[in-house]
């Protein structure tokens, strides 16, 4: 009984406190800011369209493995029944290099690129992300989801744009967010759990993607001509290739990480030029987007 | 004109209103009594807003992690689907306390009745410089719309307590927070040059505007209180509004007073805001005493037992608060041996505190006590404020603190101290300077049932807390059962919660009651409880500029009772050849 | 409900539950002389028609008397604490030979750096594991708090240690623990937000255990150095 | 007690308390907590340079003294020009009470604007308020002061504006009084930065 009433109090309260509270805050969130607009798609002709492809190869011996002690997070601990979970920095499978984070550096000229409309997504699972590295295009939404059931936090430390640090205490959550401007790469980190981290290239075109566990790579849909193509790794610093290719053309290439590379500088938080439309990146150096 | 008469004699004559225009008459007004009236309906807004974000984050302490109602009103930032997060929690925290400290009990104490009582209580006019009131009350306004505007801009409100302890205040990197953490010490640098205003206006007006015969041991206690506390504010307050600038410039031109990197200390900020904050805890408590002093000795139609070590102890407290900050920090790596020293002022300290509430059960000792409202919240008060003061031994004593700092049981003894004190002191003050205000009364029953809940639903909410703090639980964390020494308390949060709800609710109840009774109380009389002090001596509301003729004093301000005398009260400006005069 | 302490696994404990309890009763005798004594009067000397309250200003031995008692209360209460503070956190009282740990905050986590096998921190076979505190019981241990980035607070309930992590400065404190077993530290300085969070296990073990898994440990470290 | 109240006159000028008048009592009131508010600051500076006394260059290092022991020394003069104005107006001499307000009005500004070019050849050098806690302490302490001493002009040229209007003479001149014990008192300020920031 005493439950019954009380709990009709709360409701009340509770329905005030938001006639309130929303009134105040209304303005912060919404995830959008409705206008990030839809810049006219640059005619790529797609009967023209050309391919990049290739592989990411390692030489020498990656650094081992390390456990992860989550004894104190049972939540993730018990999602690793095959044994605990490691700390892979490198990983290298028969030769070849994954994640690392491939993208045209120069040669797409003043070419301008909307955004997509769908999400790029970065999971938390087992106390780790997924994906570790990733790429994003600058005004695209990246969904960031929890799917542990403890609290995960999503500090980003970018340089260029404005970073954001937010939590989700709960299994399921999910948060939506931009960067407005070019960057690679942004870390991310849990200060929840200090082995998570992960990589967000952020680019203002399409053409950038990630090594697979066999190291392969393509990006896809280029407009024909020369491009300088660069492949950052996290701890082996970053290669560059030139290329042309050709109309329909799909042009292969390699990079070649090398043992004697690891502690090179890897840069974090570049922002980069392509192209001229630098009235958005003057405008708004630093805004991720109202969220 | 040798027998005793009920007749107030120099007493104002209404006086001939001159026209002002409305804006002139009721925004920006010079009037004090009008300051004081906006001063009150923008404090008890701040109050609700207070109240509320604590009903908030009670909500998620006593149901963690679940959907608040109506929660999926606010933004996605702060509680998406309903779920309140951890950093808007935290924000929820820091802004409560910021609301409740700054923008809620401390006006209501000082900017509603040191404005509205002093120039009333000596007998003069208005204010010494009326228009600086007027600019005190505005760069409060403004410095309020500040704060509420935090919560609207990216990245939400402050999230660093209301203490804003560097370098988490300084770093946004840490905290997540740039605009709004900026916007609380731009906030609270307008607030401490609106409350110098303030203190320089009530300072001058005690000393040099006294009415004739007003001599310092005829002050009543209430603007013996307020001038005490104005002269803290004066000299605190300036401390904090440096060091809020200072820890401004450590976020935007890129100082490091704060931050270690470069041999700046963040035990500095600490230092400065307590030899601020402890002072501040004084400007929180002196006005409640002073008033309670008042309307108990109304309510007991008795004179205030031992006045003159009243007024002492007013003094050595506020002259002591300057010297105790340091048992804020008795865990904060401050040198032991410093610990040490602050631990002995601080159970001095204790002493004159003591005083006051054996004197004020002196008061009602043989009294003949009444059980208006005002009186009730009046005794509410000494026996909440007596709690408050009890628990505060606990953290005086250096090696107790070390367990219970930073627990609930610090967040029960300060609400013992600031809402059981300082806030039922400042309901009294409403109830029984209500009539004069505003020419109309307040249900008695009404106000007896809105003390009856309050009284109940407080002690529910905060009298538990002193048990979750001695189990360990932590200040300002969002979940207790994440750790294994909390995980049986979550029947007391939910205790505490439900209560808390009711709390509110029972204030929800008060502010019906002040807006019905504004407009549709009974018309009040000049002096409705039979008082003794000069602002009963006007009409009710007082007309602008008080008094036509400026009144004469002749007696103490508590001659209640006298035994020559058939009526039990003899006002202050009574005339000796009338009556007989006091022995005082 | 369960309105007490935690459980006490600490020496320092023992005089600080003393203390508080010593409190409470004072405190217990003044709250009943307060609330009980108001209470009465507001039934005793409530407003009844005909009767006109006492007209007096005050009693001055009265006065003397409560201003007496509570003075001597707070100075014996003074001298109390401020022994027992000396012995808790004095400078002097610091054990010569305790192991020294040192743990250093950040947001959201706790790192224990153990000294090594030549148990002196710094020699460069020092090895940290993160949100994970054993020492062993029966012992006086010495931990030198640090902190990263913003204020912590290092906070054991079983053991009533708490103390402030500050950025910037290093702080020694000392206890010593009665009892083998499990807990927590929890951090109770708000440090953003997953301040509710930042837990790390602590393992008191007796000695033998200790030293088992102290040997462990440390032997694993040489091991990588070499 | 009652029976001086009782002697006393019914509405009487309101104006008793302690014999200062209550324009001249606010400024000192308000001086009272600028005390508190500069203590505030040099007492950070005290425990900071303490703290970390390596952060802090040799004096005349980086400031230059020379120009500011000048600067100092035409702050005193408007002082004295100040303590001038108030005598003339003593005297009821409304026409140096001018001549003396204009001037320290001057005075005071050439002060500020000199502080000005001392701040943009620092910061030229590339000594900022970033530069550790020896900028830090250096631009907030000086800066401060000059944001009392700009005020304090504005004041007094205000407080000209009058004069030059007739609004003082020899039996009412507060005004003039009370911008005085301001202006001496951020004098008396700079005395103390000056030695602290620049000569310690």
């Amino acid at each position: 009984m005493l439950r019954h009433t009380t709990q009709g109090w709360v409701a009340l309260v509770a329905a005030m406190a938001m006639g309130c509270g929303g009134g105040d805050g209304g303005d912060a969130a919404n995830g959008d800011d409705g206008g990030q607009a839809e810049v006219a798609t640059p005619a790529v002709d797609p009967a023209i369209a050309a391919t990049i492809l290739g592989t990411v190869s390692f030489e020498g011996t990656p650094p081992a493995p390390s456990a992860i002690d989550m004894s104190e997070e049972p939540v993730c601990a018990d999602k690793y029944t095959a044994g605990p979970p490691m700390i892979q920095q490198v990983s290298v499978t028969d030769g070849k290099l994954a994640h690392v984070f491939v993208y045209v550096k120069e040669g797409l000229g003043d070419l301008q690129f909307s955004a997509p409309a769908a999400p790029v997504f970065l999971d938390q699972n087992g106390c780790r992300y997924h994906p570790h590295v990733l790429g994003v295009q600058a005004g695209q939404d990246l969904t960031i989801q929890n799917s542990d059931a403890l609290l995960h936090n999503i500090n980003t430390q970018p340089s260029v744009n404005r970073g954001f640090n937010v939590s989700q205490p709960q299994a399921g959550m999910e948060s939506t967010r931009r960067f407005r401007s070019a960057e690679v790469m942004i870390p991310v980190k849990c200060d929840v759990h200090g082995w998570m981290n992960a990589y967000i290239g952020v680019l203002d075109h399409p053409y950038f993607s990630v090594s697979a566990a066999d190291g392969t790579f393509s990006l896809d849909g280029l407009p024909p001509g020369d491009y300088v193509i660069e492949a950052w790794h996290e701890l082996y610093g970053t290669l560059t290739q030139s290329v042309t290719v050709g109309e329909k053309e799909s042009a292969g290439i390699t990079f070649l990480f090398t043992e004697s590379m690891a502690g090179s500088d890897v840069p974090l938080g570049q922002p980069l030029v392509l192209g001229v439309h630098d009235a958005e990146a003057d405008g708004h150096v630093g805004g991720t987007d109202r969220s | 004109m040798a027998t005793i008469t009920a007749e107030p004699t120099g007493v104002a004559v209404v006086e001939e209103e001159h026209p002002l225009p409305f804006i002139r008459k009721y925004i920006f007004s010079t009037d004090h009594k009008t300051i004081a009236i906006q001063f009150l309906f923008t404090c008890l807004f701040f109050l609700l807003v207070g109240g509320l974000l604590a009903v908030m984050l009670r909500y998620q302490l006593g149901y963690p992690g679940k959907p608040m109602p109506g929660g999926d009103l606010l933004p996605e930032t702060m509680a998406p689907g309903g779920i309140i997060l951890p950093e808007f929690y935290i924000s929820l925290v820091t802004m409560h306390g910021t609301f409740m400290v700054f923008f809620a009990i401390m006006p209501l104490l000082v900017g509603v009745y040191a404005n509205y009582l002093i120039p009333l209580q000596i007998g003069t006019h208005d204010m010494a410089f009326p228009r600086l009131n007027m600019w005190s009350y505005w760069l409060f306004f403004v410095s309020g719309l500040v704060m509420l505007s935090s919560f609207a801009v990216e990245g939400g409100a402050s999230v660093a307590g209301w203490t804003q302890y560097a370098p988490l205040s300084a770093m946004p990197e840490a905290s997540g927070v740039y605009a709004g953490q900026q916007l609380w010490m731009i906030s609270i640098a307008i607030f401490g040059f609106s409350s110098l205003l303030g203190s320089i206006n009530y300072v001058t007006t005690v000393i040099n505007l006294r009415a004739p015969g007003m001599t310092w041991f005829r002050l009543p206690l209430a603007t013996w209180s307020l001038f005490i506390t104005a002269i803290l504010g004066l000299l605190a307050i300036p401390v904090l509004t440096a060091a809020v600038i200072m820890l401004l410039f450590d976020q935007t031109i890129g100082t490091t007073f704060f931050l270690p990197e470069t041999g700046g200390q963040p035990l500095l900020w600490q230092h400065l805001f307590w030899f601020f904050g402890h002072p501040e805890v004084y400007i929180l408590i002196l006005p409640a005493m002073g008033f309670v002093s008042d309307i108990i000795a109304n309510g007991s139609r008795k004179p205030i037992f031992g006045y003159h070590s009243m007024v002492f102890a007013l003094i050595s407290i506020a002259f002591l608060g300057f010297i105790v900050w340091g048992h804020h920090m008795f865990q904060s790596g401050m040198n032991p041996a410093l610990a040490m020293s602050f631990m002995i002022s601080t159970l001095v300290i204790a002493v004159p505190s003591a005083i006051k509430v054996f004197n004020w059960m002196g008061t009602m000792w043989r009294g003949s006590i009444q059980f208006t409202p005002h009186m009730l919240f009046a005794v509410g008060f000494v026996m909440l404020f007596a709690i408050g003061g009890l628990s505060g031994i606990f953290m005086a004593s250096t090696p107790v603190d070390i367990y219970i700092h930073d627990t609930y049981f610090i967040v029960a003894h300060l609400h013992y101290v600031l809402f059981g004190g300082s806030l039922f002191a400042i309901f009294a003050a409403i109830y029984y300077w209500f009539p004069k205000m505003f020419g109309r009364m307040i249900n008695d029953t009404m106000g007896r049932i809105h003390f009856a809940l309050t009284f109940i639903f407080f002690n529910l909410v905060f009298f538990p807390m002193h048990g979750l703090g001695m189990g360990g639980m932590m200040r300002r964390i969002y979940d207790p059962s994440q750790y294994e020494h909390l995980a049986g308390m979550q029947d007391t949060n939910t205790l505490v919660s439900l209560s808390a709800f009711a709390l509110y609710a029972s204030g929800l109840l008060f502010f019906v009651m002040f807006f019905w009774s504004l407009f549709r109380g009974k018309k009040a009389p000049v002096n409705p409880w039979n008082a003794t002090t000069l602002e009963w001596q006007v009409p009710s509301p007082p007309l602008h500029g008080n008094w036509t003729e400026i009144p004469v004093v002749y007696h103490g301000p508590y001659e209640y009772s006298h035994p020559d005398m058939d009526k039990d009260w003899l006002s202050q400006n009574e005339r000796p050849d009338v009556v007989s005069p006091a022995r005082h | 409900m369960d309105w007490s302490f935690p459980i006490n696994a600490s020496t320092q404990g023992i005089v600080i539950d003393n203390l508080f309890w010593i409190i409470f009763w004072m405190t217990a005798v003044a709250f009943v002389i307060v609330e009980g004594g108001v209470i009465w009067f507001m039934w005793r000397y409530r407003s009844r028609e005909g009767h006109k309250a006492t007209y007096t200003h005050g009693n001055t031995t009265a006065e003397i008397i409560w201003t007496a008692i509570p003075a001597l209360a707070m100075i014996f209460l003074g001298i109390y604490s401020g022994a027992a503070w000396a012995d808790i956190r004095g400078l002097d009282s610091f054990p010569d030979d305790a192991l020294t740990i040192s743990v250093v905050a950040k947001q959201f986590e706790w790192n224990i750096t153990y000294p090594g096998a030549d148990l002196v921190l710094g020699n460069g076979d020092d090895f940290t594991i993160r949100n994970r505190f054993e020492f062993p019981m029966g012992e006086p241990v010495i931990v030198r708090l640090e902190s990263e980035d913003v204020i912590h607070s290092f906070f054991i309930p079983e053991l009533r240690v708490k103390q402030d992590a500050v950025p910037g400065m290093t702080i020694p404190i000392w206890f010593e623990a009665t009892q083998a077993g499990e807990f927590q530290i929890a951090c109770a300085e708000l440090c953003g937000l997953g301040h509710y969070r930042m837990r790390a296990r602590v393992v008191v073990h007796d000695r033998a255990s200790f030293d088992s898994w102290y040997r462990d440990r440390s032997g694993a470290v040489q091991t990588a150095a070499n | 007690m009652t029976s001086h109240a009782a002697t006393m006159e019914r509405g009487r000028s309101p104006e008793r308390g302690l014999g200062v008048p209550t324009n001249k009592l606010g400024m000192w009131i308000f001086l009272t907590s600028e005390v508190m508010f500069f203590t505030g600051i040099i007492g950070s500076y005290i425990i900071l340079r303490f703290g970390a006394s390596d952060s802090w260059a040799a004096p005349g290092e980086v400031l230059n003294v020379t120009v500011t022991a000048v600067n100092t020394f035409i702050l005193i003069c408007s002082s004295v020009t100040m303590v001038k104005a108030f005598a003339a107006i003593e005297n009821g001499d409304e026409k140096m009470l001018r001549i003396w307000l204009l001037a320290t009005a001057i005075i005071g500004a050439s002060f500020v604007g000199i502080q000005l070019f001392e701040y943009s050849e620092l910061i030229h050098h590339g000594f900022l308020p970033s530069s550790g806690l020896y900028g830090s302490t250096f631009y907030s302490m000086t800066g401060f002061h000059g944001f009392h001493v700009t005020v304090g002009v504005l004041c007094i040229l205000w407080v000209t504006l009058k004069a030059f209007r007739g609004g003082y003479t020899q039996e009412n001149h507060q005004g003039v009084e009370v911008i005085g014990l301001y202006w001496h008192f951020v004098d008396l300020v700079w005395i103390i930065l000056f030695t602290i920031v620049y000569l310690i």
